[in-house]
């Protein structure tokens, strides 16, 4: 939303996007934290290692290949409202949505089998941060699929576009530091 | 400002993600030794975060007010980290 | 936002789902005083179970069991009850009052802006905290009762039911806080936007106005200090919900961990709470001096400093916690250094008052009265800063008066004086000046008589959230003390009835109030009182920095902000 | 102020109350000057007719030297007593000498289990008796305890020797004491450990070491091997 004084000011980043990375800095120190405490823990405790070996690095690689495709699809969204076609935002922000649906598919699967296998999150440790990184990078995911699909939807209307148009940038960044954040998880959960 | 300077090649920093994914993975299942393999796993973590947020977050053309807004929490968590070091690797 | 000039916006829209910043404020104003009285409640019976440890607490007869036996108190219900007044005071009346009412009724307004730059999220935060509130509240009902580890609900006694007996009590504490945290970053992000993108022209960062400075400064600490104590409560909630083994020692999980995040967040905190309390103060002082804030920018380095400075001394709290005893020393040396940038701040206030043309009304009062107590928490905190002083001291009652020292002032002492200066903007009447001082010095009076004797009772030795202090034989001869105390408190709250009546009495009663009733320079006092919806009729431009009281040859005696006088007499920025 | 301490029976307890003083001096110091200050001012200054404000605005140099060159003293002050809690802390915390005595403490809910290494002065062996809530030491030697807990945090407070540390379950933290003066003093619980946390009191005896000797060879005869 832009107001007069806005205008007046001058204001050279745009008020969403000046409010995401805020929002952003702090979730760098949520997941920092949980992050920093996992890798804490697990130079302290003994026996992470035999755990960590039960997880499938092959499935989170796909996964790891699906988010980093939905970041390009996402960007490529952005790169469309700027260029003003509302119908190629609107259809990458739709294989966004579904590559985040095929993420959290993966993930789910994931976790059935993990269970399957025996592995909850009263296990170990090591299978209480798995669940709780994951976990709590999922529930990103699906927020990150939420916000998207609506956005998605309000492209295909076309009421109001021009209004909501700027906000597929706002998505954007959240959605890649989404991805920042798996970066970082993929090696530390799965390869180390 | 031309347009391809606005928009760098999605797609090839794309494939450059992809590219580092695979060498990740090699550094994973290839015969380093261990200390090694990590910080060869997450070097290529590292890269990979910096292309996504200089291209697909445009910290390239961000001011320095953005830079300011990300770099202080980092900074504030490896002190974090650093100083929990002592009370939580080390405990008694 | 588009000025709603044909039609008045309906009773939902303007009274409760408002996006107007003004009754967002107001809102937050009433949430955080009707907590208050659950955590003043809360504190009489803590503190009349401490003077009189085996007798009937008086007018507690209604409460059932198992938290009160007619009158007799329960040993959880006290724990729960110390837990409560502790959260209760500082998420939900310190942060609502100091951050949700005064930051937004006031920071649009001190930068000329029409409201937020998010007006909607600004509606959300409030609705969240509202809910916070609403969740923490009915844990007093649930079985087993509300939180009882505590208000830094230190793990395994958070984590386990057993361990307390509270069950869902402590989940819904995790809960509240959670949504408290997610509302006050919702604010802050809104607070920083704003500030950032929505001044008025002319209106540099140095011609802010100290409050808008101490609110930005506490909006960038709590966003950035809080992130790891999400992740904490995360943790701990799975760890009771889904059995996570983060916490629990004998599942492979490490209870230090929780204390170094809690505290993480927990000193910046400190400072989140205090600097717009500190902001009120540095507002009210000016006007009553008739001189600007002495050393302006000196203030605003010594606040980014000490921000800075509180996060990297949080394991102050932690000294005899079991922490490496390599890291105290470090640690203590942070800590106390906090007080050179303190220090810079209170001798600025007191050289505000050297060569001013002083006058008392209330809000001046509840200033000074801030400046006089707060002195006492800073000097105190310097014993709790060195490790081996707080070997002895640590969860004492010195401890217990040191915190009180600090944050009552802040946010009682700074809040009143902020109430009773903005009132006539915020409900557009007068308060009574007569009850307004006989409240200032109950207040006074009563709030030194309940505290200072803490101090003595800590150097006794006297633990922390005890429900019984004579069941050891060494705190028996302080029970006089105790006594004292708890008399003095309930002067404190029968001082708090004049404010109460003032403050609803004027609602209705009270003069109108003139735009500028007080002679202030900054942009807020530039319109009507209360403002109108988009707060200024024309939008302002500024020419000067917000304190130019009492300039040599000029007619009057202040300078608003958005007026040009001839550049004779405008020395400077 | 004196006078308000428990009594202090160890051999570094009046280390930590000179620290104590030494920062309750200085403080105070400060506290009195700023209070004369802001009182005096107040009076001097107050409103009269036809005295206007000065307008000061304490943005030169030497205006700001009457803010900035009190603060440097307060730095100054700040790094002694720094210095001088350092030392007394390092005593207390960090350099913990062998011990002559050696116990295991073991905090749980809500009581103190003690155990003491029985006459043949080892831990670990036959002859160990615990007993619970009863802190028995020799005066005049250095008492090593080795701290646990066995549920939740519990904090091992001794007013009379000024030595409080937390007890944390799934970590054993060494502290040590010399108590100087016989007698009978109390052992508390000082961090919230549920609802029984005020009754968590211990008995601490400072017995001489023969008496201390009778009466470990007492108990280990009663529950020796236990």
């Amino acid at each position: 939303m832009t107001t007069a004084a806005t205008v007046a000011a001058g204001g050279r980043i745009p008020s969403g996007k000046l409010a995401i990375w805020w929002f952003l800095a702090s979730e760098i120190m949520t997941f920092g934290g949980l992050l920093a405490a996992f890798v804490l823990c697990r130079f302290a405790g003994g026996g992470w290692e035999d755990q960590a070996a039960h997880v499938n690095a092959r499935i989170a690689a796909v996964n790891t290949l699906v988010l980093l495709t939905s970041s390009l699809s996402m960007v490529q969204a952005h790169r469309a409202v700027e260029e003003g076609s509302r119908g190629r935002a609107a259809t990458f922000l739709l294989i966004t949505v579904l590559l985040g649906l095929t993420f959290l598919g993966v993930k789910g699967f994931e976790y059935s089998r993990e269970i399957e296998h025996g592995f909850t999150p009263s296990t170990a440790p090591f299978w209480s941060f798995y669940y709780g990184l994951t976990g709590l990078h999922a529930l990103h995911v699906l927020a990150g699929v939420l916000a998207n699909a609506a956005l998605w939807i309000a492209a295909l209307r076309g009421r109001g576009w021009a209004r909501v148009a700027p906000r597929v940038e706002y998505a954007g960044l959240y959605w890649h530091f989404v991805d920042v954040v798996w970066i970082f998880l993929f090696p530390l959960v799965y390869l180390s | 400002m031309s347009d391809t300077a606005r928009f760098p090649s999605y797609v090839a920093i794309w494939s450059w993600l992809v590219a580092l994914l695979v060498v990740g993975l090699m550094c994973a299942f290839l015969p380093f030794g261990k200390a090694m393999a990590i910080f060869l796993i997450f070097t290529v973590a590292v890269a990979k975060a910096f292309l996504v947020a200089r291209h697909y977050m445009h910290l390239r053309s961000e001011s320095l007010l953005i830079y300011a807004i990300a770099g202080l929490p980092v900074l504030l968590l490896i002190g974090l980290t650093i100083a929990l070091v002592p009370d939580i690797v080390f405990r008694r | 936002m588009s000025e709603p000039a044909h039609g008045e916006p309906g009773f939902w829209r303007r009274y409760v789902f408002s996006t107007d910043h003004k009754m967002i404020g107001r809102q937050y104003l009433f949430l955080g005083l009707v907590m208050a009285l659950v955590g003043a409640a809360s504190a009489y019976v803590i503190r009349w179970q401490l003077a009189w440890p085996e007798s009937q607490i008086p007018l507690t007869r209604w409460i059932p069991e198992p938290a009160m036996y007619d009158g007799h108190l329960d040993p959880s219900f006290y724990n729960q009850l110390v837990t409560m007044h502790g959260t209760i005071m500082v998420f939900f009346v310190a942060m609502p009052i100091l951050l949700g009412a005064l930051g937004n009724f006031l920071l649009p307004l001190m930068i000329g802006a029409d409201d937020m730059a998010l007006p909607r999220l600004n509606m959300m935060s409030f609705w969240t905290i509202f809910t916070a509130a609403v969740v923490l509240t009915s844990s007093f009902f649930v079985h087993g009762g509300p939180a009882a580890a505590g208000w830094t609900a230190y793990p395994p006694l958070s984590d386990d039911p057993s361990y307390t007996g509270v069950d869902w009590g402590q989940n819904l504490w995790l809960l509240a806080l959670a949504l408290e945290f997610a509302s006050f970053l919702m604010g802050g992000i809104n607070f920083l936007t704003t500030a950032i993108n929505m001044r008025a022209p002319g209106l540099g960062f140095f011609r802010l106005p100290l409050m808008v400075w101490m609110q930005l400064t506490a909006a960038v600490l709590f966003m950035l200090s809080v992130g790891p104590l999400i992740a904490g409560a995360v943790m701990l909630l799975l760890d009771r919900t889904i059995g996570t083994a983060f916490f629990l020692p004998q599942r492979g999980g490490d209870p230090l961990l929780w204390q170094h995040l809690f505290w993480f967040f927990g000193h910046p905190e400190v400072y989140v709470v205090l600097l717009p309390g500190v902001g009120a103060v540095l507002e009210v002082l000016p006007v009553f001096t008739r001189k600007p804030v002495f050393g302006y920018r000196t203030i605003v380095y010594s606040t980014i400093v000490s921000g800075l400075l509180s996060f990297i001394v949080w394991a102050h709290h932690m000294f005899v916690a079991g922490i490496d005893p390599r890291l105290a020393t470090p640690f203590s040396i942070t800590t106390i250094l906090i007080s050179v940038p303190f220090a810079i701040i209170v001798f600025a206030m007191i050289a505000s008052l050297w060569g001013g043309s002083i006058t008392f009304p209330t809000p001046m009062l509840f200033a000074l009265g801030f400046l006089v107590t707060f002195l006492v928490g800073g000097v105190t905190g310097i014993f709790n800063g060195s490790a081996a002083v707080d070997i002895f001291i640590h969860g004492t009652y010195f401890v217990v008066a040191h915190f009180h020292y600090t944050l009552f002032p802040t946010v009682f002492f700074g809040g009143f004086a902020g109430i009773y200066f903005w009132y006539p903007k915020i409900f557009g009447r007068m308060m009574n000046e007569a009850l307004g001082k006989l409240h200032f010095w109950l207040t006074f009076i009563g709030f030194n008589a309940t505290f200072i004797p803490m101090f003595l009772l800590g150097m006794g030795g006297h633990m922390r959230r005890i429900y019984n202090p004579l069941q050891y034989d060494f705190l028996k001869p302080l029970a006089p003390v105790n006594q004292f105390a708890t008399l003095a408190m309930i002067l404190l709250l029968l001082g708090q009835i004049p404010f109460v009546l003032n403050f609803f009495g004027s609602l209705r009663y009270g003069a109108k109030a003139a735009d500028n009733p007080w002679g202030a320079n900054t942009l807020e006092w530039q319109t009507s009182s209360p403002p109108p919806h988009g707060n200024f009729a024309t939008p302002p431009a500024v020419h000067r920095g917000p304190y130019d009281y009492s300039l040599p040859g000029a007619a009057k005696d202040f300078a608003p902000q958005h007026r040009a006088l001839p550049a004779a007499a405008a020395r400077g920025a | 102020m004196h006078g308000w301490f428990p009594q202090n029976i160890s051999t570094y307890g009046a280390d930590v109350d000179r620290v104590f003083y030494l920062i309750y001096y200085i403080v105070g110091f400060w506290f009195v000057l700023t209070q004369v200050a802001i009182v005096a001012f107040l009076v001097r200054y107050r409103r009269r007719a036809s005295v206007p404000a000065v307008h000061v605005r304490g943005d030169r140099w030497r205006e700001l030297a009457w803010v900035l060159v009190p603060a440097a003293v307060v730095l100054v002050l700040d790094l002694g007593i720094d210095a001088a809690g350092a030392r007394v802390w390092d005593t207390v915390k960090a350099n913990l000498p062998a011990g002559d005595v050696h116990l295991e403490v073991t905090a749980k809910q809500f009581e103190w289990l003690v155990t003491y290494p029985g006459p043949d002065g080892k831990l670990g062996t036959a002859d160990d008796f615990t007993v619970n809530s009863q802190l028995h030491v020799p005066q005049g030697k250095n008492v090593r305890v080795t701290l646990r807990s066995q549920d939740v945090v519990h904090s091992f407070f001794l007013p009379n020797v000024r030595l409080k540390q937390d007890a944390v379950p799934g970590r054993s933290i060494d502290l040590w004491f010399n108590a100087t003066k016989t007698g009978t003093y109390e052992l508390a619980c000082a961090e919230l450990c549920g609802f029984g946390h005020y009754t968590m009191r211990g008995v601490f005896v400072v017995d001489t070491p023969e008496a201390y000797a009778a009466w470990v060879a007492q108990h280990a005869a009663a529950g020796g091997g236990a």
